[in-house]
């Protein structure tokens, strides 16, 4: 407990003395790989500790994306209020998928959002009118200066304030719900849980951090484009990120993301290759090591601290 | 708690690697961007690629110093392009060229503006790039505008009265149905009567266009042309989805092949004996005159990949050697010396003597190359090279 | 205090529970026995809200519960377990434990909750494994937890599906001794089992179930000696 | 009416081609309880498979299909052995998250070794039968008519065999009772690398039918899958005649209804969410589809 408290202070620590360190261009991909992290750990909040694989979490991003750009092109809404309302359009919807589809279980979910995705980008396509599509909408930026280290800095602030939110979440009774639901929904259910509620909050949770991650996204690159953002290929990268990390660790997702991320921009040598990586690396650690790749190592040495008691011992 | 540092620790070097990534100052480095791979077009973006490899390595050195050419795939996506251009900034390039995707340069041009990075767009239509009178951002490629008002003018003098066409939703595409709503709906054809254009627009992933094709096929009166405003897998299709319907290409309806992809060998590939007679356009045919620096270009270009450049590689080529000769002249990598140099230019390039316009009316003439030519061929037998089609416009150029 | 009226659940046209009605009375402890396929676990998930009747009533102290959701009838005072034993692997036994202790509203302090959770698993003789995850635990000790699990509701009426299945015989007399403590303290229970001599050995009533179908009630004794149950188990 | 009529034909003939897709997608799910969320690349490689069969070698376009269907059920084979098997051997737990990261991770695998394997470009493989077919006012390209009989005839066999031969029935069996078919003496091990690879080289076939039709590229499975995942749901999951009949239904439904629901232009940008629209709708109404029993859980 207060080792983690450390542990997240130096990360913290690191992270701020990243721009000190980076020139733009890294720090571009520094801010991105902030991006990827929010989503990520959004994406285990809900996948690795509800146990509900949606496959969405793009696409709310991308709603998010959408609407905090247009409320500020088309109703000169203020920046901050704009990137609030992004975050609540997708924590609308991710509410209305949770009360369509949450009562199901197994694959529907999964199948259900692979085509809710395709739907909000085929709908942001065929808008073009109002979202040029394919073209790419140019949406305002969040501050007027040239650098990157504001937008770092902003980046930072909201992965940590995110991640301290759903810590708090995950680490109070709703944690304990959402786990025992993972675990065993009917058990869960006849011990009291009001198991629709829990996924519901859950999903609504993930979608808004999806979203408000997507808005922040939006006025930093400038440019959106549906395909680009919320192809599934995209979320297929993003949920190696979260299964490379350690899918039942926020902390994993964050190491996981930015490791891909930067791994990325080494290996543009390789080109196309690299996502042949990632893919090979994905299946190859779902099979091998269901828990990731970062935590476990971290695990097995945080581990030895913990007093040797197993079930042998204590049945002996 | 030590391990947690241990591995952060690992994290935070892995991403120190390639922030202390150097370059070194003794060379010019000029940026080339270019989709190089899916969804972008990648076939074109691999010539305009060897092209501009090939302008360099001619240049040999710029203001003493030897030339690095660094070329950034865009994958035909905004984002790629903005982050290309930043990439390319930050590596301390003199100056940008290439782009084939009207909607990347749309990004691009953004960034150029911002970090003062000159950028001579290659291979983008639409009228917004040059429109938005960026001082950085130069192009030599035609605009939309410039161009397709005379495939209008050519649309009228062949006596159509019914135009169908699809639409690709990009910059490009709308850019270039705008024109023809202008140009050529309710308007008077050579003979007199009024013509009718209606479009329907489509997402690139689109494969069968087959229910929107069977309803112009039962237009009364049947079309005189299908416009097919895609390019890439999209052009392939509507091009082979019309002749498999039997809607065109025939006595009745022609179908009109907009996008560069028809000039490259996959088309034939892919559309096979429905593309005989079909109709497309290019910026270099054979028949516009064949200048020895054509001639030159044309055999290096073949000599080293086996395939006919299209001049989306002959405006990569001559936009390397407009950079080249405005640094030199310029006398230094300052961008807004480059600028000032770029704006006085002339250079005789392989597609004509290339300098940019200072009007400001129509808003699209800014840094625009108003000699920039296109042509309208039709392709006469299965499996033809463009450079052997016919040409049917400006008629005046006919042999 | 539980009463089940005219009971029928449907499956895609075949009838699993057919017109099934029996009451359960304060501190009774009741044993429902029949073939594979007879309706028991079923009945059981009907009375837990798993499954929505087709048709019929079940009432709760008075009160209608059919329908209601399972959060709200295991808040009402029913606690079940399954067949499969169903705990939650990946926490820890103490996490386990605290599940229905934080689910139901109004049930007092976090931390007392966790002093009884305790309390309860020095009961059953499993307090010393509260950190371990639950997957690590034998098949015996997981249905010890989901025993302990369901005393956190405070239930008064427990349902335990199959509860010697698996179990080494050493464990099952102590689970003998656990119903039965827990049973002189008030508590009602109704347990499915294929074990027979466990069942006639605990229960005061027995009901026999057979193709959806009640066909006979009644104290142990009688039970064994009614023709069309030994017919049931033998026609399996 | 003429246009009514050639509308629903090509409505038909892309439904069979979506059946092709979704029965293969529909039998994986009814014997391992699972969805293969690599389906729409499977259709991808056969779709390669088939090109390059036809293309290097100079064989039969129509052979190469079957050979593509031969090369992908081992693919499929491969795929169930080295990822799939685990589940039911008890080495992975949380089954059912597994099943659906794991074939979802193979999908983006396949995805981007055949961008970097095969190059992004568009390519055709070739025709089946060139040229047109008209009667009356109905013309036909002559590659769709080879490809809906073939279809037609694929799915004839397939049913077939699933309900004359033993492995039919132990195909069934394993499908409705893994346990009693283990003590019958089903090896489900071998049933299940067969389902899924009768699966998968159904979705690998369709896609080399696709592929003079509808050209291919790395990144054509994206669609059809996820269409395939429309269909099985509409249809109720693991129902072979419903994923049929979903198929037919689709086909007309994005044929139709690009033509007549919305006004032209919207139509086309449109067509590919007709599904899954028809998806919400059928999942809130009939979430069991329409000939499907009940939500199945793994484990």
């Amino acid at each position: 407990m207060k080792k983690n408290v450390i542990g997240a202070g130096i990360a913290i620590l690191i992270g701020v003395a990243v721009p000190l360190v980076f020139r733009s261009y890294w720090l571009h991909v520094a801010i991105i790989a902030l991006y990827y992290a929010l989503l990520a750990s959004s994406w285990t909040m809900l996948a690795g500790f509800s146990g509900q694989f949606s496959f969405a979490t793009m696409a709310l991003g991308g709603i998010g994306a959408y609407t905090s750009a247009l409320l500020v092109i088309n109703v000169q809404l203020p920046m901050w209020l704009a990137l609030i309302c992004g975050a609540l359009a997708a924590t609308v919807v991710g509410l209305l998928i949770g009360v369509l589809v949450l009562r199901m279980r197994g694959p529907y979910l999964a199948l259900f959002t692979i085509a809710f995705s395709e739907l909000v980008r085929i709908t942001l396509n065929a808008e073009y009118q109002l979202t040029r599509g394919d073209m790419g909408l140019t949406v305002p930026h969040l501050y007027t200066t040239v650098s990157k280290t504001p937008y770092y800095y902003t980046m930072l602030g909201l992965l940590v304030g995110s991640l301290l939110v759903m810590w708090t979440v995950l680490r109070s009774r709703y944690g304990l719900f959402f786990r025992a639901i993972r675990e065993q929904e009917e058990a869960a259910a006849v011990m009291g849980v009001n198991v629709v509620r829990y996924k519901i909050m859950a999903f609504v949770i993930s979608s808004f951090f999806a979203g408000l991650a997507g808005s922040f996204f939006a006025h930093y690159i400038g440019t959106l484009t549906p395909n680009s953002m919320m192809e599934i290929p995209r979320m297929g990268l993003l949920i190696a990120m979260s299964v490379i990390g350690g899918i039942e660790s926020l902390a994993g997702a964050v190491a996981g993301a930015v490791l891909v991320e930067f791994l990325q921009e080494y290996l543009r040598a390789l080109e196309m290759w690299r996502f042949v990586i990632f893919g090979l690396a994905l299946v190859l650690i779902l099979r091998f090591s269901q828990n990731g790749l970062i935590y476990p190592i971290y695990q097995r040495f945080a581990a030895r601290r913990v007093e040797p008691r197993t079930v042998a011992d204590a049945e002996a | 708690m030590k391990t947690f540092l241990t591995f952060m620790g690992v994290i935070g070097l892995v991403v120190c690697i390639g922030g202390s990534l150097g370059w070194s100052q003794d060379q010019v480095i000029l940026g080339g961007v270019a989709p190089l791979s899916a969804p972008g077009a990648a076939e074109s973006g691999a010539e305009m690629k060897i092209a501009m490899e090939m302008a360099v390595s001619e240049i040999g050195q710029i203001l003493g110093k030897p030339i690095k050419l660094q070329v950034e795939d865009t994958r035909g996506l905004p984002e790629e392009g903005t982050a290309a251009m930043n990439r390319l900034a930050d590596a301390g390039a003199a100056g940008v060229v290439g782009e084939f995707h009207s909607a990347v340069a749309n990004a691009e041009i953004e960034v150029a503006n911002q970090r003062k990075l000159p950028l001579i767009i290659a291979e983008a239509w639409a009228d917004v790039i040059t429109a938005k009178h960026y001082p950085y951002v130069f192009r030599i490629a035609p605009a939309n505008s410039l161009f397709y008002t005379k495939v209008s003018d050519w649309v009228k003098a062949i006596g159509a009265q019914n135009v169908v066409a699809i639409v690709e939703n990009t910059d490009w595409g709308l850019g270039i149905d705008t024109v023809f709503k202008e140009t050529l709906h309710d308007q008077k054809n050579i003979d007199g009567d009024p013509v009718q254009y209606t479009s329907i627009v489509a997402e690139r992933t689109v494969t069968d266009f087959t229910p929107q094709l069977l309803r112009y096929k039962s237009m009364s009166p049947r079309p005189d042309l299908v416009m097919d405003i895609f390019t890439g897998t999209g052009e392939y299709l509507i091009v082979k989805q019309t002749g498999e319907l039997g809607l065109a290409p025939n006595r009745e309806t022609l179908v009109f092949a907009v996008g560069t992809s028809a000039l490259y060998p996959e088309y034939w590939e892919t559309v096979g004996k429905y593309g005989v007679f079909s109709i497309t356009k290019t910026g270099y045919h054979p028949l516009l005159g064949v200048t020895p620096a054509i001639k030159k270009f044309n055999a290096e270009f073949e000599a080293k990949t086996g395939k006919t450049p299209t001049f989306a590689a002959m405006e990569a080529y001559d936009s390397i050697h407009v950079l080249a000769q405005a640094i030199e002249q310029a006398g230094s990598t300052a961008s807004d010396a480059i600028v000032a140099a770029l704006e006085k230019i002339k250079y005789d390039g392989v597609l004509g003597t290339i300098y940019f316009s200072a009007d400001k009316k129509p808003d699209y003439m800014y840094h625009q190359w108003p000699g920039a030519k296109a042509v309208i061929i039709q392709y006469t037998a299965e499996g033809q090279k463009y450079t052997d089609a016919e040409l049917l416009w400006p008629a005046a150029l006919m042999p | 205090m539980l009463e089940v009226a005219e009971l029928v659940k449907d499956f895609g046209g075949v009838r699993a529970i057919n017109k099934l009605s029996f009451t359960v009375g304060e501190n009774e402890l009741l044993g429902i026995i029949g073939p594979n396929g007879s309706g028991k676990t079923t009945t059981i998930n009907l009375i837990s809200g798993l499954f929505k009747p087709t048709n019929g009533r079940i009432t709760f102290r008075g009160k209608r519960i059919d329908g209601l959701p399972s959060y709200e009838i295991a808040r009402r005072g029913i606690g079940r377990t399954f067949q499969v034993t169903q705990v939650f692997h990946r926490m820890s036994v103490l996490e386990n434990m605290m599940v229905p202790a934080l689910a139901v509203p109004h049930k007092g302090e976090e931390k007392d909750q966790k002093k009884k959770a305790l309390r309860i698993l020095g009961f059953l003789k499993i307090d010393h494994l509260r950190n371990e995850f639950a997957r690590n635990l034998s098949g015996g000790q997981q249905k010890l937890l989901e025993l302990g699990r369901i005393l956190m509701l405070d239930p008064d009426v427990i349902m335990l599906d199959e509860p010697f299945s698996g179990v080494h015989p050493k464990l099952k007399m102590n689970i003998h001794e656990y119903i039965k403590e827990m049973h002189a303290e008030g508590r009602t229970f109704i347990i499915i089992s294929h074990d027979l001599q466990s069942i006639f050995n605990l229960s005061q009533r027995l009901i026999v179930l057979n193709e959806g179908t009640k066909i006979c009630d009644g104290v142990p004794q009688d039970v064994k000696d009614d023709d069309r149950v030994v017919e049931a188990y033998l026609g399996d | 009416m003429d246009f009514f009529v050639a509308q629903a034909l090509n409505g038909l003939i892309i439904g069979l081609l979506y059946a092709l897709i979704a029965i293969g997608l529909s039998l994986i799910f009814s014997v391992l309880k699972l969805v293969n969320f690599a389906h729409g690349e499977c259709c991808m490689m056969g779709a390669f498979v088939s090109y390059y069969f036809s293309t290097l070698f100079g064989i039969n376009p129509l052979i190469a299909v079957f050979l593509s269907m031969v090369v992908v059920f081992l693919l499929g084979v491969a795929m169930q052995y080295f990822f799939l098997r685990p589940l039911y051997t008890g080495a992975v737990e949380r089954k059912d998250e597994y099943a659906i990261l794991i074939t979802f991770g193979l999908g983006i695998f396949f995805q981007n070794l055949a961008m970097s394997l095969f190059g992004p470009w568009t390519k055709k493989s070739q025709d089946f039968l060139s040229g047109v077919t008209s009667i009356g006012f109905l013309t036909v390209d002559n590659n769709r008519l080879v490809v809906s009989f073939v279809a037609i005839a694929i799915v004839l066999a397939l049913l077939l065999i699933i309900n004359k031969t033993f492995v039919g029935k132990a195909l069934r069996a394993v499908s409705q009772d893994r346990d009693a078919a283990a003590i019958v003496g089903i090896n489900s091990h071998r049933i299940n690398m067969l389902a899924f690879g009768v699966g998968v080289a159904l979705a690998g076939g369709a896609g080399a039918l696709i592929g003079p039709i509808f050209l291919i590229s790395p990144m054509m499975g994206i669609l059809p899958g996820i269409k395939s995942f429309v269909i099985i749901v509409l249809g109720g999951m693991g129902s072979i005649k419903g994923a049929i009949i979903g198929s037919l239904l689709l086909g007309e439904i994005e044929s139709l209804g690009s033509i007549y629901l919305l006004d032209p232009t919207r139509g086309l940008a449109y067509k590919n969410a007709f599904g899954v629209l028809l998806l919400a709708i059928v999942l809130l109404v009939k979430p069991t589809g329409l000939f499907g029993e009940r939500h199945v859980r793994m484990e």
